[in-house]
């Protein structure tokens, strides 16, 4: 049996302006973090994380560079491949949990989100986006806890990047863990300050991915795979690590400014 | 117990496996991490002179009997990738180096550059099946592995190891010709021409749509491929394709290989897979009454 | 409803899927049985000029990817072959008459023979891996297999589907020979050159050494040989090949093949593998918009 | 993982001046009446009935001609390969059951014999073998129930054929099932002699085999092949068969006399 399944998109969904979700069901399984490889016929196949576990699942998308473009115009019935899922999970440690979202990263965390609070944690939000039509995921964030919103316009919550909005929740409230996915620089800021705070911390991190199985070497950071060892990481993992917020691997394999 | 330790044209390994050049090792944080969990040696990633991108995704498929892949040699040139063998030499790896290009000069080029990094060995890739206009795919003529093999003797005083195809009528009169061009050992099998089509979407599976077959499917291949040549060379061969267990280690072994390469079962059995197999081989020696790796090299020929 | 019919070179088929040779087709009665279990056509063992034993056992390892079998050609011969045919008639089924010889005219002979048995098209076997001396042999050059074809044309009036190897450089060259020949189709592929050893006994597990690997093994290699083999040449292709299921059916039509050949799936699946293949292949083809077979073929080159 | 297992050889017994039981260990199953391809190394891979179905398996092997004969000098300690277990089971039918072998086809039927005494059936054997010295498991019978002896020249028991002992047996009790295993010619006549007397009847055959997985076509009879559709058949599959007594296959695929 070939690993790769094609499903047709049962929905799509728009979340933002430049974000969308796809909905299909898939013979697969699936936990809060994990990822699949999603084919787009004829133009690429690329790591997205699971949005939705349950029996329809989904993906959602930023419409970001030629494929992800490609993608903002599928409709349903397209068809797209799925191999996975693939990737380690976030684990809920104790009871009240503190999830800092950047952009498209939420996409990453919400899964978690919802099962952390089902299985009874206090879950606390912080959303960002560059602005208030930009925020994703607010209302499942919102009916699983509670939500903080920041906009680098400032149009929408607390004006500036969401590290600092998290920072004075941090101070605010002693949290168990924080979940953390988004830009590479913004989990370096969130990482470190729960590391000031001593809270326990699992970063999501994005890597330029091709066997998405442990084999080509394209994710790795320092000596782990994102694929494989990852994609979620604690502070101690990530700490001294040199690539960490500071550098990544171009598809040659070049190391380049993160 | 069974001493596992061999020796490869001089390349002493502390026991026969070594990661195969294309998995785990276009980084030195990966190929020290592949060392400290067993391998004898590592095998770089397939250095080129240039950073070459390689083919866009998918480059990868896994089917039911192997893995299919057109990943197009992806790789940060022979340049940058000084730091990676520094950062593999650094946690105590055995480094052999495998290079291409798209001439004699361009081997020699690398190769002579990867000789200055303090590798063991040099591996050449005689053998990609889905680069084109490489020296891989110039090398499917005997004439050109001499050539090639000759030059890159001419500029390293290392031990040099081409890289055969298994896409040929007679991988022998290839080994003959590596031999004759002064190499010190053959590495057999890289991948075979291969190709898998998605029904549902009516297209080849890989973005490239041709690919290089390994893993389980391939093993028969390969031991048959290591038989033949063992017969006709009196160099050292390297057996290399869907060995993923000590006793597959041995179907190669036995049939004349010194050494063995791993790639594909990292997939399934994780970098545990080194420890996996010298443990089963050396309890299969054992039980055959072997004391050393070295005695039961090409004993299935009797 | 998917319409499944289809036509190689004439041949009317009531479904894409035929047995492979060598298997179940040595008697007239298994030919009968396979052809009412569902097969569109049945191909039958390769018939030489005279009886021939075959190799000792074993004759057959299975392996984790595939089949490795080293039966060595064993057919009652020509003449005695007349009954078993005459058998597999009387049950109506769709014959197709596999011959060998160790020349041009001995494989021209038994053709003429086989074609007076009333089968439906001759298929030449131009390419068992692992029998010496025979022309499957000597048919490893472009010459060899357009003078066979074009010798087997001269003497009958049925269509001609020589069987090549995958044990070349490049299938495609050959494809063009047997075309240039005569040929009205193409069967691809044969088995590949392989070989298994059992650690255990220090020995070769087969007791001719080397043998033919198939099975899903190869499916990807066979795909290949096919998309290629339909880039070059003017007439149908028959795809064989590690094909067990309706989807693995289609890789193979998708990329250009007008019928399909199943042998090694039968271990697994027995003979209900042909409707099996059938029902998922008329599925698949219903969901992506296909109402027959023809309209499918080689759509993955678009 | 292979199919084929290698095996030493624990035990080697001598049964009968030409017969010998190798026992091993191996990690298979294995049910009244199956057999296994028993690969002799260097010389023949033949099909053997497991004679011995524990824990410590065992094959019962008439030295017959080249390989057996090799075989025979293994002793304890010499390693085999073997691949199975293949073919049909016996399946007990009713309560009295009259068992009837002739030569090395004892080892074929006493798994059954043992097995279906242990279900609780009354089961006879009629053993037949040229001598008293060529009997085979008579023993092993004799304690799963009531043993009946033949030999070709009277030196024990019944002087002539089983299947003239058999109809004897036959004539005296009504059997729910006949089961055998021997020389065609003889299982012919205890088919024949079954159906007379509407007895159901479960025959095991022997053909030469290649493969013993249904593939080369070596085995066949008529349109079944005897190492998966058998080795055992019913009388109603061998009613009407062309080849039954009469014919066999040999190595060329040829049809010639049984
Ligand atoms: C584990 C994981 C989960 C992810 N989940 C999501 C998600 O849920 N939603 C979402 O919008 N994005 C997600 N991403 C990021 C997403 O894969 C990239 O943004 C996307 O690949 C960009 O593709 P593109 O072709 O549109 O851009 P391109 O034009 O190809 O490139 C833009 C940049 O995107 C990145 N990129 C391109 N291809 C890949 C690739 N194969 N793998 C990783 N990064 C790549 C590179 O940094 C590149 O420079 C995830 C990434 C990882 C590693
Ligand atoms: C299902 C089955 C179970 C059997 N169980 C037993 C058993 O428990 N004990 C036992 O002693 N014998 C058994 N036999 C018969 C046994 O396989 C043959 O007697 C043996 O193969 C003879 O081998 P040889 O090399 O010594 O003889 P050879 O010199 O090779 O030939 C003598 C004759 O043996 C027969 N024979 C040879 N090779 C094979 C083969 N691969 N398959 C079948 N027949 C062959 C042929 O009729 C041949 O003419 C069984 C056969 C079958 C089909
Ligand atoms: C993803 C991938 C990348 C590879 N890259 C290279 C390479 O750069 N150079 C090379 O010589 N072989 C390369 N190979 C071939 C392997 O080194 C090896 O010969 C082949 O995979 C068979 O071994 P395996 O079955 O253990 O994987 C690659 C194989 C795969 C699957
Ligand atoms: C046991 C066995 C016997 C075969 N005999 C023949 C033969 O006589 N003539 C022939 O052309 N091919 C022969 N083949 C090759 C098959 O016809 C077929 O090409 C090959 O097995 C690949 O198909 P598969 O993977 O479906 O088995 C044989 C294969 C096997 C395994
Ligand atoms: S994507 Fe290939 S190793 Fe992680
Ligand atoms: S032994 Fe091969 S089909 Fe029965």
């Amino acid at each position: 049996m070939p690993r790769i399944q094609v499903v047709p998109l049962l929905e799509v969904v728009r979340e933002t302006p430049t974000t969308m979700t796809y909905r299909f069901r898939a013979d697969l399984g699936g936990q809060p973090g994990q990822f699949l490889m999603v084919w787009i016929p004829r133009y690429d196949e690329l790591p997205m994380a699971l949005s939705y576990l349950g029996a329809v699942k989904g993906i959602t998308v930023r419409d970001y560079g030629d494929a992800t473009h490609i993608l903002a115009a599928f409709n349903a019935g397209d068809r797209i491949g799925i191999r996975g899922p693939y990737g380690n999970v976030f684990r809920l440690q104790g009871e009240k949990v503190l999830a800092v979202g950047g952009g498209s990263g939420m996409a990453s965390m919400i899964a978690a989100i919802e099962s952390f609070a089902q299985q009874g944690a206090r879950v606390v939000t912080a959303v960002g986006a560059k602005a208030a039509n930009e925020l994703l995921f607010v209302e499942r964030a919102n009916a699983s806890g509670e939500v903080h919103i920041a906009t680098d316009d400032g149009s929408r919550g607390f004006k500036g990047f969401v590290p600092a909005l998290a920072e004075k929740l941090v101070e605010r409230e002693k949290f168990d863990q924080v979940l953390t996915c988004g830009p590479e620089r913004m989990m370096k800021a969130v990482v470190d300050l729960a590391r000031k705070h001593h809270v326990p911390v699992q970063a999501s991190l994005e890597r330029y991915m091709k066997c998405g199985i442990g084999i080509c070497d394209a994710c790795s950071l320092d000596d782990q795979l994102v694929c494989v060892d990852g994609p979620i990481f604690t502070a101690e993992q990530l700490e001294g690590s040199e690539d960490f917020g500071h550098f990544r691997r171009d598809k040659s394999g070049r190391r380049v400014a993160a | 117990m069974v001493d596992l330790r061999t020796e490869v044209a001089g390349v002493r390994l502390r026991n026969p496996t070594m990661l195969a050049s294309g998995f785990l090792d276009e980084t030195g944080g990966s190929m020290a991490r592949v060392y400290e969990a067993g391998a004898g040696a590592v095998v770089t990633k397939s250095i080129g002179p240039q950073p070459r991108e390689g083919y866009p995704n998918p480059t990868i498929v896994e089917l039911d009997a192997g893995l299919l892949n057109a990943v197009g040699l992806p790789n940060p040139g022979i340049v940058e990738y000084e730091r990676e063998v520094k950062r593999a030499h650094a946690a105590g790896a055995v480094v052999i180096g495998s290079v291409f290009g798209k001439d004699a000069d361009e081997y020699a080029t690398v190769a002579a550059k990867m000789a200055t990094y303090g590798v063991k060995a040099i591996e050449l890739n005689l053998s990609c099946p889905h680069a084109k206009g490489l020296g891989t795919e110039i090398a499917q003529h005997e004439d050109a592995v001499q050539e090639f093999t000759r030059a890159v003797k001419d500029v390293v005083s290392l031990p040099v190891f081409p890289k055969l195809s298994p896409n040929v009528q007679d991988i022998t009169t290839f080994a003959v010709a590596a031999e004759k061009g002064g190499a010190d050992g053959i590495v057999a099998i890289n991948t075979l021409k291969a190709m898998a089509i998605t029904p549902e979407l009516k297209m080849p599976s890989l973005a490239n749509r041709f690919g290089g077959l390994s893993g389980p499917a391939i093993r028969p291949i390969g031991v048959r491929a290591v038989y033949d040549i063992c017969e006709k060379v009196h160099i050292p061969v390297i057996g290399v394709g869907g060995i993923g267990s000590g006793r597959d280690a041995l179907e190669y072994i036995m049939a004349g290989a010194s050494a063995v390469q791993v790639g594909t079962a990292i997939i399934s059995k994780g970098l545990g897979v080194f420890n996996e197999i010298t443990k089963e081989m050396a309890s299969l020696l054992e039980d055959a009454g072997f004391r050393s790796v070295p005695e039961a090299i090409g004993v299935a020929h009797a």
